[in-house]
Parts: C-alpha cells; sequence; structure tokens
C-alpha cells in the first residue's frame, strides 16, 4: 500500500483486457477523502470494470491501485445469499467467534448498532429472499460497511431505489464521506450527479474523456461527454386516433414483496402507456402475467376477446414482449441471428413449413431486422453471443416488432445499451405505436418515461398508485407517488 | 426382546457405510458439488485401507490411507470441478468407473490374484464399534458445525451463492475443493470400515451400490447431516429387514430397491418438499 | 455464456484420434510368450461374466489350466467376459487362434458355442455345466444336487440346534440346484431340522455376507452352507468369530480357511473336468460327446473331513458312505428345483 | 475442449494407461499392432467391432438426445435393460412372422426404455425433480427388477441363467453379411444417427428442443412447454435407448440375459462427450469406442492385462471429456 496525502484511494495506468477487447484503457483516478465522486459513461464505457478493479475483485492487466484501507464494492446487482439471515451475509468472512463457534448473538449486535450508525434499518434475523430490494441493497451496503472500508464504490445504486429513497441514500453517502471515507457512485443519472456528487469522471470506450467538479460543468456537457457528441433525435409522434386494444381487470401475480396486488388498466392501440415505479413494485409480475408465463389471477382481453393460454398463444395473438433479461430471457445466446428470430414465431408459417422451419423465410426475417435496427453483425450467421448488448437487444426489439405486433410489453428496452442503441429502440418503439400498436412500457427511467410515453401509470407495492396523460406529466407528483406518497 | 437388539444393531452395522457416505454426500453438495462419485470414494477407501494395513501391518495407518485415498478421489472431482469447468455429474461418473478399474488392477498387481486381497490385519469389533460410535458423533457434530460455525456458514453459503462468497472476501473454490477433500476422507472412512472394520480384506465390487443408496439418504434426509444420518439408519433398517424376512413372500428385489424407490419419492416432494441448495451441482 | 464451449471439428477429430489411441495402449502389451514350437499344447477358456477372481468356477477351471501348464508345458490363455454379448466375439478369437482345445466356462455361453463350433468345425471345444450336441464339443455338467444332499445329511446329523442354514449368491436355478439338494439331505436324515434358505443377493458384497450370516447364526442357526461366491468370505468370517457355529464350504475345498470350523467343502471338480480334457488332448484324443459328473465320477463330492473327523465322528462318516452309495447306485435321486423338492420323500436307508 | 486441451489430455491419458501397462508387465507399441488387427483385421474382426459400434451408438444417441435438450441422461443403461427386457419378454411369447414380429420386438423395448426415461421425465416436468438421480437411481432399480422377473416369473423353463427362453428363429434380426452378427440393426443406427441430425438442424421440434435446453427461460416466453419437453425428451430418449437393447436382444443375444450390457449406457456419455452431441459425429465416436470395447476382447487373450484396465482408462476419458459443456452449444449449420 502507497499511503497518498489526501486521497484515499488513487489508480494509476489502469488497463484491462479480455481477450481482445480493451475493458479499460489507461485510466488514472484519484478518490478523495471526504468527496462524492460520480462516474458516468454509456455502458461498456468501462466503468463496472474499473470499479471492480478498484474493490480488488479483478486484478488489472496493467498499471496500479493503491488505497488506503479496504475498498468496499455495492454490486448493481446484490451478491446476497438469498436464504440466509441478514446477519449471517454480513458477517460472512469475517464471522466473530466464541472459540470454535460463531457467535451469533455478537453477530447479531454487530448488525444491529451498524444499522443504528448508520440509519440503515434492517432486522438482523430477517430471511434475506423475503427482503424487498430496497431493503435488500441495504444489507448489501451494510455488509460492505462492516468492513469499514476508506473506500466505498457503489455501482447503480440508484437504479432500484424511488426518488425518496435515493435522497436517503445520498445522504448516508454523505455521512460516510463526512467521517472521511471516499464514495464513488457509478451512475448514468445525470441529475443525481449535479444534485449530490463533488466530482464527476466521464469515461468512454474505456477512457477517460472528462473530468471536473460539478460545480463547475453542466448536465449536457456530461451527457455530451458520454455520447461523444450529439444525443440522437427521436422518432417523430404522429398523430394518431386511439382505439381500444388491450385492457386487464384486477390482475394479481407472483408473491411477496414483488407481487402485483390488483392492476386494472388499459392500453389503446396507437398509444405508449409508461409504467413508473421504483423496481421490484410489481413490474416483473405485470409483464410475466401478460405474457403468460407466471401464474395470475384476474383478467385480460385482447379487443374484447379474452386472453389466455400459454406463452405460445398470446404471441400469436399479436402479444410481443420485450423481456427484461435479454441474454436469458430472450436470446439463446450461442444460436445465429438467423436462428434466434425464429424464437416464438417458430410455430407458424411463414417461419414453419410442415414440420421444418424455413431457412430462407428466416433468413429473409433476419436480414430485414438486421438493416431496418442496424444491428452491427459480421453476417446473420454471427452468433449473438458474439454481438454487444446493444446488437443484442436491437435484435430482440427487431424480433418483437417485425410481425406487426397489436400489444408489445416493452420491460427496461433500453437498460444498459448506449445512447445511440436506446434512441434508436425508443423511436423504433414509437413508430410501433404510429402504426397502431398499443405499448406498454416499463421503465425505472421517469426521464424517459416523460419522453416517451403517452400516459403514465404508476405502479406502488403492485398497485397503480396515480395515472397521468402526457399534457399533465408532473415529474415531482410523479416522483412522490413512486415513493409511496398518498 | 433380544431379537429387536440383534435388530438394532444389524441395523446400525448396516447403516454405518451409508452414514459415512450420506455425511459426505452433504458436505459436497451443500458446498455446490454434486458428488457421485461417493461410491468410488468408498471404493477406494476400502482398497487403500485393507492395502496399507496388510503392507504395514497396521490397521490404523489403513485407516488413515483409506481417509486419505477417498480425499484425494473426491478432491479430483472438487478442482477438476473448480478449476477446469468439469461438469460434476460426468466427471462424477468417470471417477466411478476409474475408482473400479483401478481396485481392480491394482488386487490384480499388487496380490498377484484377482477379486481380493488376503485377509490382512482389521481393526477388530473394538474398531468397529468406534467407527459405529464416530459415525453417530460425526453425524452430530457435522449438524452443529453447519449450524454453530463460521466454517458451517461459509460452506452453506457457497452452496447457495458462490458469487456471494467470492465478494465477501472468501475463494468459494477453495471452500468447494476443501469441502470435497473433508467429504472425500468421510466417504474413504466409510470404505475402511467395510474393509477393516466389519471384515478384514477388500474384495472387488464390496461397496455394492452403496455409495448411490447414500446419495438417495442425502435427499431424503433433505441435505441435512442428521437428516442423512437419519435416512441412511433408517436404509439400513430397511435392509437389515429384508435379511429377516426374507423368503416372507416379498421379492427381495423389491425390497433392495426401496432406499431408490425412496428417492425417486423424495424428488416429488410428497414426503416434503425439499429444496437443493440452490447452486447444487453448479460449476464455477 | 462464459461456460459455453464451442467444439470445432479439428477438436472433435482430435479427441477420436485420442481415444482410438488410447484404445490402443490401453489393451497394449506383448503378444506374450510366443509359440516355441509345433509340438507345444495351447489351451485357451472364455470366463463367463463372472471372470477370474470369482473364487467359483471360472476360477477352478483356471487351475485346471494351470494344472495342464505345468504338467505338459502348455501355453494357456483366458478371454474374460464382460457381457453376454462378448461370448461369441471371445470364443470366435480364440477359434481364429491356434489352440487345440478351447474351453466354455458356464451354461451362459453354449448358444454362443453352438454357432462358434458350427463356424469352425476343425477346431476343438469343451463347455462346463451345459450339454452341447455339436460333434466338435465336449460337455461337462455336474450333478450340484448330489453333492448338496451330502452336505445337507452331514449338517442334519451334527446340528444341535435342530437348525441348519444355507446362504446363497444370487437366487438362480443353479445356486437352487444347491440349495433344493442340500434341504433334501437334511430331510433324508430328520425331518424336524428346520432349514433356513436366504440369499444375499449378490455375489459381490462380502459386508453383506457377514450381516447375512450373523443373522442366520444369530436365529439359531449351527450350520450354514455357504455357497455365495465373495460374499461367503464375509459369512465364513462371521462364522469364524461365532462359538459353536460351523460352516460348509463350495466349490473349491475352502477347509482350510478356518481350520475345525468348516466341516466340509461341496466340491465341484471343474478342474479335474478341465484338466482331464486337457490331458486327453495332450495324448491325440479329442473328446467329445456329453458327460455328466456326479458322486460316481467324483465330479462332485465332500472333502474329506481333515480337520473335522473328531468332530463329526466315525458313525456319521460312515452313515454319510452309504448315503453316497445310494446316490451312486440310484436309489436315492437328490432333487434339483424347488418343485422336486417338494415331491421328495426321504428313502430312509 | 480447445485443440491444444485435447492434446494435453490425450497426452496425459497416454501416460497413464502406458503405466498402468508397464505395472502389468505389457508393452504397449506391440500391443497398437495388435489391436489394430485384432478390431480391423479381417471381416469377422471388423463385423464385431460394428457390433460393438451398434450396441454403444443407440445409447449415444439417447443420451445425446436429452443432452441437447438440456437434460441429464444418465439412465441410458437402465432404459437400455429395461428396453431389452421387454424385447426379450415380447420376443419369447410372440409367435409370428418375422415382418411381424420383429417390428413389435423392437417397439417393445422402444416401449420399454420409454415408460423407463418417461418415469425420471414425469418426476422432473410434474415435480421438477432433479433428472440426474432420478435416472441414476432408476438404472439400479432396473437391474433388480430385470433380475426378480428374469429369475422369478419370466425364466426360461430350459435355462440354468438368469435368461428369458430363446426368441424363434424368425424374430431374430436378419444379418448383414451371412457368418457374422452384425445385422441390420447397424443400419437402423445409422438411419437414426441421420434422422436425429436432421431433427436437430431442420425440424421445429428440433429446434424447440434445443432452445429449450440452451435458454431455458426464453424458451419459455417462446411458447415452449418446458415440463412438457422434459417429460418428451425424456421419454424419447429412453426409447431410443430401449430400442437399442432390443437390438441387442433380437440381433445379438436372441434372448433377454441380465448381463445384456457391460456398461454401454454409461460409455454412452463418452461417445456422445466426444461426438460433442452431434449425431454424425458420435457414429464417428461409437465407432472409435467399438474399437476399443471388441479390441479389448481380443487383446485379453495375447496381452495379459486385466480387463479392469480398460474400465479404469474409460473412467479417465469420461474424467476428462466432461470438462466440456454438456448442453452443447451448437455450431451452427444453417
Amino acid at each position: 500500500m502507497v499511503e497518498t496525502a489526501g486521497a484515499a484511494l488513487e489508480a494509476i495506468g489502469i488497463v484491462k483486457r479480455f481477450g481482445t477487447l480493451v475493458a479499460v484503457d489507461g485510466v488514472d483516478l484519484e478518490l478523495a477523502r471526504g468527496e462524492i465522486h460520480a462516474l458516468c459513461g454509456e455502458n461498456g464505457a468501462g466503468k463496472s470494470t474499473l470499479a471492480r478493479i478498484l474493490a480488488g475483485a479483478l486484478a488489472p492487466s496493467a498499471g496500479r491501485v493503491a488505497s488506503d484501507g479496504p475498498v468496499g464494492l455495492v454490486h448493481q446487482h446484490f451478491e446476497l445469499v438469498d436464504r440466509l439471515r441478514v446477519w449471517e451475509n454480513v458477517v460472512l468472512g469475517r464471522e466473530p467467534r466464541r472459540g470454535l463457534r460463531l457467535d451469533a448473538a455478537a453477530a447479531r449486535e454487530r448488525v444491529r448498532s451498524l444499522a443504528r450508525e448508520y440509519a440503515l434499518d434492517v432486522d438482523p434475523d430477517a430471511v434475506v429472499e423475503s427482503l424487498p430490494v430496497g431493503i435488500a441493497q441495504r444489507v448489501e451496503i451494510l455488509r460492505e460497511l462492516a468492513r469499514e472500508p476508506s473506500t466505498l464504490v457503489l455501482d447503480e445504486p440508484t437504479a432500484v431505489l424511488a426518488p425518496r429513497e435515493i435522497d436517503a441514500l445520498f445522504a448516508t453517502l454523505r455521512s460516510l464521506a463526512a467521517r472521511g471515507a471516499a464514495i464513488m457512485v457509478i451512475t448514468h443519472k445525470l441529475q443525481e450527479v449535479i444534485s449530490h456528487a463533488n466530482r464527476v469522471t466521464v469515461m468512454r470506450g474505456g477512457r477517460v474523456v472528462l473530468r471536473a467538479a460539478t460545480a463547475e460543468t453542466s448536465l449536457d456537457a456530461i451527457a455530451r461527454a458520454m455520447v461523444g457528441g450529439d444525443v440522437p433525435a427521436l422518432a417523430t409522434r404522429r398523430a394518431v386516433t386511439p382505439h381500444a386494444a388491450f385492457a386487464a381487470r384486477d390482475l394479481r401475480a407472483g408473491d411477496g414483496a414483488h407481487a402485483l396486488r390488483g392492476a386494472s388498466f388499459e392500453v389503446r392501440g396507437g398509444e405508449i402507456v409508461g409504467i413508473a415505479g421504483v423496481e421490484g413494485n410489481g413490474q416483473s409480475a405485470l409483464c410475466d402475467a401478460i405474457a403468460g408465463v407466471v401464474p395470475y389471477a384476474g383478467e385480460m382481453t385482447l379487443d374484447g376477446e379474452p386472453l389466455r393460454g400459454n406463452p405460445g398463444a398470446r404471441t400469436a395473438a399479436g402479444v410481443r414482449t420485450i423481456p427484461q433479461d435479454r441474454q436469458r430471457e430472450a436470446l439463446v445466446l450461442p444460436w445465429s441471428i438467423a436462428r434466434n428470430v425464429a424464437l416464438g414465431d417458430h410455430t407458424r408459417p411463414p417461419l414453419r413449413r410442415g414440420w421444418s422451419l424455413d431457412r430462407q423465410a428466416c433468413d429473409a426475417l433476419a436480414t430485414e431486422i438486421v438493416r431496418r435496427f442496424d444491428v452491427r453483425a459480421a453476417s446473420i450467421r454471427t452468433s449473438v453471443a458474439a454481438l454487444s448488448g446493444g446488437n443484442q437487444q436491437k435484435v430482440v426489439v427487431g424480433r418483437a416488432l417485425a410481425h406487426e405486433p397489436r400489444v408489445v410489453i416493452a420491460y427496461q428496452p433500453t437498460r444498459g445499451i448506449d445512447v445511440g442503441a436506446a434512441s434508436l429502440v425508443q423511436s423504433r418503439l414509437i413508430e410501433a405505436r404510429n402504426a397502431g400498436a398499443a405499448v406498454l412500457l416499463v421503465s425505472f427511467e421517469l426521464d424517459e418515461l416523460l419522453a416517451v410515453a403517452d400516459r403514465i401509470l404508476v405502479l406502488y407495492r403492485g398497485a397503480i398508485a396515480g395515472e397521468f396523460v402526457r399534457e399533465g406529466f408532473d415529474r415531482a407528483r410523479i416522483g412522490a407517488l413512486m415513493a409511496g406518497a398518498a | 426382546m433380544a431379537e429387536l437388539l440383534d435388530f438394532f444393531q444389524l441395523a446400525l452395522v448396516k447403516a454405518t457405510p451409508l452414514i459415512f457416505a450420506a455425511l459426505a454426500g452433504v458436505i459436497c453438495e451443500r458446498s455446490g458439488i454434486l458428488n457421485i462419485a461417493l461410491e468410488g470414494g468408498l471404493t477406494v477407501g476400502a482398497f487403500t485401507g485393507a492395502a496399507v494395513s496388510f503392507e504395514t501391518g497396521n490397521p490404523l495407518l489403513g485407516l488413515i490411507a483409506g481417509m486419505l485415498a477417498g480425499a484425494l478421489l473426491c478432491g479430483l472431482l472438487g478442482v477438476a470441478a473448480t478449476r477446469f469447468g468439469v461438469d460434476q455429474i460426468v466427471a462424477g461418473i468417470g471417477l466411478n468407473m476409474l475408482a473400479a478399474g483401478a481396485t481392480a488392477f491394482a488386487v490384480v498387481v499388487l496380490f498377484g490374484a484377482p477379486g481380493a486381497t488376503p485377509e490382512v490385519h482389521a481393526l477388530g469389533s473394538a474398531g468397529e464399534t468406534a467407527l459405529i460410535a464416530v459415525a453417530v458423533v460425526a453425524a452430530l457434530a457435522l449438524q452443529l458445525g453447519f449450524d454453530r460455525t463460521p466454517w458451517g456458514l461459509r460452506l452453506r453459503a457457497c452452496g447457495e451463492n458462490p458469487q456471494a462468497v467470492l465478494s465477501a472476501g472468501l475463494d468459494p473454490r477453495r471452500i468447494r475443493v476443501l469441502a470435497t477433500l473433508a467429504g472425500g476422507a468421510i466417504a474413504g472412512l466409510g470404505g475402511v470400515f467395510l474393509s477393516l472394520g466389519e471384515l478384514d480384506l477388500y474384495s472387488d465390487g464390496m461397496t455394492a451400490g452403496r455409495g448411490f443408496i447414500a446419495l438417495a439418504a442425502v435427499i431424503f434426509g433433505r441435505w441435512t447431516p442428521l437428516g442423512a444420518a437419519g435416512a441412511a439408519l433408517a436404509f439400513g433398517a430397511l435392509s437389515a429387514l429384508q435379511f429377516v424376512l426374507q423368503r416372507s413372500g416379498v421379492p427381495s428385489e423389491l425390497m433392495q430397491a426401496l432406499p431408490y424407490l425412496a428417492a425417486l419419492a423424495a424428488l416429488t416432494g410428497i414426503v416434503g418438499k425439499a429444496r437443493a441448495p440452490a447452486a447444487d451441482g453448479v460449476s464455477l | 455464456m462464459a461456460r459455453a464451449y464451442h467444439t470445432g471439428v479439428t477438436t472433435r477429430a482430435l479427441a477420436l484420434a485420442s481415444v482410438v489411441f488410447l484404445a490402443a495402449c490401453t489393451n497394449g502389451g506383448g503378444t506374450g510368450k510366443a509359440a516355441s514350437g509345433a509340438h507345444q499344447l495351447r489351451l485357451a477358456m472364455v470366463t463367463d461374466t463372472g471372470g477370474l477372481g470369482d473364487k467359483s468356477f471360472n476360477d477352478s477351471a483356471y487351475r485346471g489350466l494351470q494344472m495342464a501348464k505345468s504338467k505338459f508345458d502348455a501355453e494357456i490363455a483366458v478371454q474374460e467376459s464382460k457381457s453376454a454379448a462378448d461370448y461369441q466375439p471371445n470364443l470366435t478369437v480364440l477359434a481364429d487362434g491356434d489352440y487345440d482345445e478351447i474351453f466354455a466356462i458356464g451354461f451362459l455361453m453354449n448358444n454362443d458355442l453352438t454357432e462358434v463350433a458350427k463356424n469352425y468345425p476343425d477346431k476343438h471345444f469343451a463347455i462346463i455345466d451345459a450339454v452341447n450336441p455339436q460333434p466338435n464339443v465336449a460337455s461337462v455338467t455336474f450333478r450340484e444336487q448330489d453333492g448338496s444332499f451330502l452336505a445337507g445329511a452331514l449338517a442334519a446329523m451334527v446340528t444341535k440346534t435342530k437348525t441348519i442354514g444355507f446362504l446363497g449368491g444370487i437366487d438362480s436355478p443353479l445356486l437352487r440346484k444347491f440349495e433344493v439338494g442340500y434341504a433334501a439331505g437334511a430331510r433324508e436324515i430328520d425331518p424336524n431340522v428346520k432349514v433356513v434358505v436366504k440369499y444375499v443377493g449378490s455375489f459381490e458384497d462380502v459386508a453383506s455376507g457377514k450381516e447375512l450370516a450373523d443373522v442366520m447364526y444369530g436365529g439359531g442357526a449351527d450350520i450354514v452352507y455357504i455357497a455365495a461366491g465373495k460374499s461367503g468370505l464375509g459369512a465364513i468370517d462371521e462364522m469364524r468369530a461365532r462359538p459353536n457355529a460351523y460352516a460348509i464350504g463350495v466349490d473349491s475345498n475352502q477347509d482350510a480357511l478356518v481350520p475345525g470350523k468348516i466341516l466340509t467343502s461341496m466340491v465341484k471338480h471343474v478342474d479335474v473336468a478341465v484338466f482331464k480334457i486337457a490331458s486327453e488332448v495332450h495324448a491325440g484324443k479329442y473328446p467329445s460327446g456329453s458327460v455328466q459328473l456326479g458322486l460316481k465320477e467324483d465330479g462332485v463330492g465332500l472333502t474329506d473331513f481333515a480337520y473335522t473327523k473328531a468332530l463329526i465322528g466315525a458313525a456319521h462318516i460312515a452313515r454319510l458312505a452309504a448315503l453316497r452309495e445310494a446316490i451312486v447306485a440310484g436309489k436315492i435321486v437328490p432333487p434339483s428345483t424347488r418343485d422336486e423338492l417338494a415331491a421328495f420323500t426321504p428313502v430312509k436307508l | 475442449m480447445s485443440r491444444r486441451n485435447a492434446a494435453i489430455f490425450a497426452a496425459v491419458l497416454l501416460a497413464i494407461a502406458a503405466g498402468a501397462m508397464a505395472l502389468a508387465g505389457a508393452n504397449p507399441l506391440a500391443g497398437f499392432a495388435a489391436l489394430l488387427r485384432g478390431a480391423l483385421g479381417g471381416e469377422r474382426q471388423l463385423s464385431e467391432t460394428l457390433v460393438q459400434t451398434t450396441a454403444l451408438l443407440f445409447p449415444s444417441l439417447a443420451v445425446a438426445f436429452a443432452f441437447r435438450a438440456g437434460l441429464f441422461n444418465i439412465g441410458a443403461e437402465g432404459q437400455l435393460i429395461v428396453g431389452g427386457l421387454f424385447a426379450g419378454l415380447a420376443g419369447a411369447a410372440l409367435v409370428a412372422p418375422g415382418w411381424i414380429a420383429i417390428p413389435v420386438i423392437l417397439l417393445a423395448g422402444a416401449a420399454g426404455g420409454a415408460i423407463w426415461g418417461g418415469i425420471a421425465g414425469a418426476l422432473r416436468a410434474r415435480f421438477g425433480g432433479n433428472e440426474v438421480i432420478a435416472t441414476l437411481m432408476l438404472n439400479i432399480v432396473a437391474a433388480l427388477l430385470a433380475n426378480y422377473l428374469v429369475v422369478g416369473p419370466f425364466h426360461a423353463p430350459a435355462a440354468t441363467g438368469p435368461e428369458t427362453a430363446e426368441l424363434p428363429v424368425s424374430s431374430w434380426l436378419p444379418v448383414l453379411i451371412p457368418g457374422t452378427r452384425l445385422t441390420i440393426s447397424l443400419l437402423l443406427a445409422l438411419a437414426l444417427a441421420g434422422a436425429l441430425s436432421f431433427m436437430f438442424a431442420r425440424t421445429v421440434f428440433g429446434y424447440a428442443l434445443q432452445a429449450a435446453g440452451e435458454a431455458p427461460q426464453a424458451a419459455a416466453r417462446a411458447g415452449i412447454d418446458l415440463r412438457r419437453t422434459a417429460l418428451v425428451a425424456l421419454t424419447l430418449s429412453g426409447a431410443i435407448a430401449g430400442f437399442g437393447g432390443a437390438t441387442l436382444v433380437a440381433g445379438v443375444l436372441h434372448r433377454f440375459n441380465v448381463a445384456l450390457s457391460p456398461g454401454y449406457g454409461f460409455i454412452a456419455i463418452a461417445v456422445a462427450l466426444v461426438g460433442g452431441l452431434d449425431p454424425l459425429w458420435i457414429v464417428l465416436a461409437a465407432f472409435a469406442f467399438g474399437i476399443l470395447q471388441s479390441g479389448s476382447l481380443t487383446m485379453q487373450a495375447l496381452a495379459h492385462v486385466p480387463k479392469d484396465v480398460v474400465g479404469f482408462v474409460e473412467g479417465l476419458a469420461i474424467l476428462g471429456l466432461s470438462a466440456r459443456r454438456i448442453a452443447n452449444p451448437r455450431e451452427e449449420s444453417a
């Protein structure tokens, strides 16, 4: 360890290669004690890789990291053992002992005192799998704090939080920083950067492209640095007269904290209905119920006809979904683009011919999707595993929109993809709406919904807490409802 | 009354190698390694125990060697599964074949005649009784270890979510390898119980599927040490009952099949839904 | 999916090549001693799936070959079979080789032998435990029930508890010849003697053999006839530790395993039969047709009570000799199936 | 497994095999020549190698079929035995001309295997039961069942061994080359391999099956019923293995015997892996292992190597080959 005056952590010349890919390409970074430092960049810019290197979870190919204490890392996807209790998760690896035994009483007390100290209220004896996402994140943070880190790195910590919870989190982080820790927050929500961070570093293509004190920069400058130019424009929304299409009555699905508890709404043809809400308020259950992949109660209709049956029957009826986890729920990664575009439509003409798949039809469809969605791939024979996240998502969205869908369920369709791809995906959704499709768009990014949706429904604890039409969009009011305000 | 006592004693003797193997299975599976090479662990334990006792004349050395051999065989599974991305199931099948082939081959090479070793110095009936006690104590100790010690917590965490273990600053690969080594040693002890505890020789095929019954016991016992040991005891009693009731009209094959049928029943969840460790059988 | 592997054509080809090469090395080895001259007697046998080390008739047949080897300086070869599908190729491999006589050990390969014997009319074969009609095959069968009858009679004479046992390996028609002959012999001596019959369910599970013996001796049997292959080793182990417990061995002479406690062994002279055929071949005579070896032909019989004469007593031994004569003379016909046993009535000499 | 790893693996295996050989006092090089002569040196040798190839091919295709659907069927051995048992019982009971009897016998075998595989499939489909454990347990139950039936109720009256009565000669599979044991089962196996290859590459059924194996969640969202797939895949996999058992009964032994298989169902796992789960490559892999099986018989007498070495090295091979992921990503053939 090298002591650096004023700096809690210093990284010099960090390079990380994965095979031929250079994820991080010569980054210098210094985190000062007492600061909250924002790290921004598009997906694939190398932020998470850098974070793991700083935390010592990944060895750099070149360069070195000097730190004056442990570096804690709060993961975007929590790394908790679901079936263990909170206290067990927190002390794992550094268990208090009495002789050979694990001192459970001491461990519980430690969790309680940490929770008090940082105002992160949580029951030490709760089993993690029973906790809502926001609470689970507290456990993850507590686990890192238990190590008394001099530097705490949080990877997209606000993605799962409501605006009010975000404020509380930053209050916690600020008090932590005040005690002399360095905090680095990875985020792509630029408003948060301006409001809460002292300094900001922007990465693009593995390199640092901007360093600034937040007081001396602007939201727009950060955004331009991230994209490397102007943010592309969205497709224009044409005036269409909405017609009745999809309706749900008293829909219930899932169980536990993330359940959907009786949602009634309709999505008309020719409109985009945005579902606003913090992750874990029933969005997954809602989309899965419409797709027919989970059991549910309640009724759904499409053009007045009841919507029933297995996912295949729904697809056949014109209900298309863009699932949240494209790599697991939408694509067969080792397969080619041409083979993937048939998934879900493999049972019907034109892709099916007798007992066989019609290869020509598949190829034609794939070629069309690649052209229309600007999929960057060597050929339609390329395995989708070899594509970037953005291009994978283009294939998924392209497939969902290829057969003139009547209902499109899009769950975070722009999550984790670069701005250009995101803009293209959003534009294509708007075009589908213009063509008369009923689009249900779930997003945790209020800005995305404000930009794209015709109507916004706020989902809170599995029920619809409020409805806004485009003319009456009210950011503050929506944010309050997302956090459970009456 | 005396007959009942005899029956319990027989059941305990029948159950002991099953208990050892089942405990080995629980340790491995709770760490995330589905070890179907328990049969192989028993086999190499039994053989090595007998061979070393033959060479040294000291059955205690044989016991230690048998445990080491079991640890080596199952440790191979652990290393292969954590370091080389080997599939656990297929590797387990390979290790079973390897253990059977290697021991049979070694019997020929070392002892000149195929089939069985000559008689060797065994642990005797006191040793046998001691090992039975060890099996019971081991089940209790393991249960306490699982519930009450840091290592137990780490092992359980590793079988549920190795990524979380990694981010807690521990090496899940190391935990899994250690678990297979410890489990293998216990399976080896089960083999030693057969060759040096109950008997005084090694003979090809003498494990006779006990490693597979142990796998059934792990499921039936819901992946806990006491549960698995209890299931092993029940299977031991079942097979003792088969001995006593033979030729009473029930086909002996049916009685022999009961543990396996019980395991199949356990898979249906009819006897109570059991959840395997989330990362059981998932290679790193 | 990082775990995914892509297996290219080259890799597969390489893997295939390695398997073939491996196959070669696995089975490699010298061609053994080259035939040293035209006069050397060459003998071969095919084991059944029990293989060598079965402590039963495969081993016994192998002893016969080894006797021929030392006596006539014969070259011998053994083909072990892993499955029933191996019998025919094993026999064929040997028929293709330059062997004077090929022994098929076990009834299991009788049908296969018929095929091979037809295909190789100039070659000479012998089969143990089955009757084969081909002219170039010599068949040897044994009357295990005869020897077992004497074993049962002996047990019934000697038992103090009036309970004796039979411990088999796997319940099968062949083993039942032992079981049924034994039970009939006991009935001949004393219908009130209880015969407890149990099977291990395996010829290899030594521990279960021991435990089952524990059940039988613990249940009051003082003499157990053990016909359970390697599982029997465990049973003998159990017997050794128990006072007043005795056993009767099988197939080979096991009397010396626990001197004084193994009353006798019901020996099946597969080795003698094999050696006898080898001798005839050595003398330039190829036997054919079928022989059934019972007590009369000394194909089966009890050992000579080397350690147990005093224990058994001269009277009993004399009575056994009389029984033997009665069987040889055909006055007693020991049963060979459970149905025949049910119908069997003691002759009461 | 990369090419380099395959080479290293082969070298390590070779070294271990050579070590074992040295212990047994044998000369590997002389053995190599003798093995090739024994397995391929003439019409009879080649035909026996092909008999072994065929016997391995059915269970190997069965294993690959299930693996491609993402299901670990390690129960091909048990399915093969039950298939053989059904075929043996049907064959012994059936008095009919060959053109009726043979299809019935083979289908009976397939039905037996299908039932055995289907039990595991049903457990998986209905209760989510782990098919690895289920098929493993069913292997043992199959052996016990076969032993009970063949020694007990269905024992051939004339036979001394644990076997059913002999099939009428008219029910035997036609022999391809007179004087050998090579029957039309080889052609059936090759046809099956071709059919499976086509099925995986071209058909909607094969597409859905592999989607379920490669990406179950995506498949479920695409309307592919995972439970039904598990049931169907394990049932059909069992049917293929059972069909293989029936060809052994009707083509090789002409009766069911409990010693029907030397572990074809386990070796099949190695064969399927060596063949990269690709039916056409599996044909070649089965031939390679056929040489091993057939050659090991031929070599015993000459090499004085205990037969257990074969099992030992096959175990090592499986261990090494398992380094490849099972639900294997297909090379795009489209």
